[in-house]
């Protein structure tokens, strides 16, 4: 299956696009996507860990199964856009 | 609600309309606050040209809606407007605009602060600061 | 006191410009509060028309200078505008216009709301209430 | 001696001006102006024990003595301007 993958703020950067298409076996979790991403893109790796996960723009955990066509977003630690 | 005004804009924010917009006859406060870019200097010497906003609009703007709704739950709030830009914001312009009108004087105080704090904490937009050497680091609560 | 800008009016409240006055770089929040008139039915059916203000103005305004000064001791402000409005305001008009910029947020709701409690306290200006079959009711805190 | 004496809100409306001019013998008190007045303008008498006084714009209290050319300002409770 085929999942689509937003990136935003310093992955984006890192990644060097916003979007991205990963191919997966059916009956993959978000955990898994994610795993499949700090591999095939190493200078996201260190970021990974500390990204949620927001599927078809819900918040879900790790262990969620992803379907064909889904959106899935990592979302960096955000900053509210202000200052303290 | 017919009554928010919530939207993620490009261009400088309109807080003049968001006024005009929470202007009420059973409005006895109004409330506003605007978050703006402050500058600043780095230990290295380097100073703060502008902040770089990037939205993930469609799951910010849900995330605003269900903001303005706990508001509504706790205050009674007439008209909210509640406006955050994107792209870049230069020293001493707003990146956020939150407008409320309620009854009376406290309400208002109580429930802005309320939506400031609130959307601080966790709305899908990120912020770059942009320094005068040309560097830019994005800001993320906890990273080195 | 080149930072603050503090008047009674007779006009419509500029709140456009005071804001414009109190925006600075070194602000990374602004809070503005506007006093509007709240439509109103007396107990015998009478609408409220408009409030009507009156002030002693060269007392009002020492006063207000002094509140001012008060606030500034209390929090980091960098610009202030203390606006009040005297004779007739209509519904979801303004009254009264504050205006603070400070380096942080917290700070410029604190010093906003404290502008706005204590000249609710003890400023030489008095309001009238208009009421729709004519009559005029001097606002006076425990007069029956 | 004399002084000028200001009134405001509903002390104006029941007097009918804002400006009056009191005729006191000289070493008079704020209190004793107050209660000439009360004499003078029965329409304002029931409200004066509720008012604060002001001499040349600073607030002063009934025993402050007053001087030829004063400006005594007679000060209902303030409403603030605003709403509760």
């Amino acid at each position: 299956m085929r999942v689509h993958v937003k990136l935003f703020a310093i992955l984006r950067d890192r990644a060097g696009t916003g979007e991205l298409s990963l191919h997966l076996h059916d009956g993959e979790t978000v955990g898994g996507a994610v795993s499949a991403l700090a591999q095939q893109h190493t200078s996201m790796a260190d970021f990974l860990p500390r990204v949620a996960y927001a599927v078809n723009r819900e918040y879900v955990n790790a262990s969620t199964i992803l379907h064909d066509g889904d959106e899935l977003a990592l979302i960096p630690p955000v900053s509210g856009g202000l200052d303290a | 609600m017919p009554e928010d005004w919530i939207a993620i804009l490009e261009s400088p924010l309109p807080t003049s309309r968001a006024l005009d917009f929470v202007t009420d006859p059973r409005a006895g406060g109004i409330n506003i606050f605007l978050g703006t870019t402050r500058e600043e200097t780095s230990t290295g010497g380097k100073q703060l040209l502008a902040l770089d906003y990037e939205a993930y609009p469609e799951m910010a703007l849900s995330q605003m809606k269900a903001l303005a709704q706990r508001a509504r739950e706790h205050w009674p709030i007439l008209k909210l407007a509640l406006l955050h830009r994107i792209g870049r914001v230069d020293l001493a312009e707003p990146s956020v605009v939150i407008a409320v009108s309620t009854p009376h004087r406290k309400e208002s105080f109580e429930a802005c602060r309320f939506l400031i704090d609130e959307l601080k904490k966790d709305i899908a937009i990120w912020k770059k600061e942009v320094w005068s050497d040309g560097s830019g680091t994005w800001v993320h609560p906890h990273s080195s």
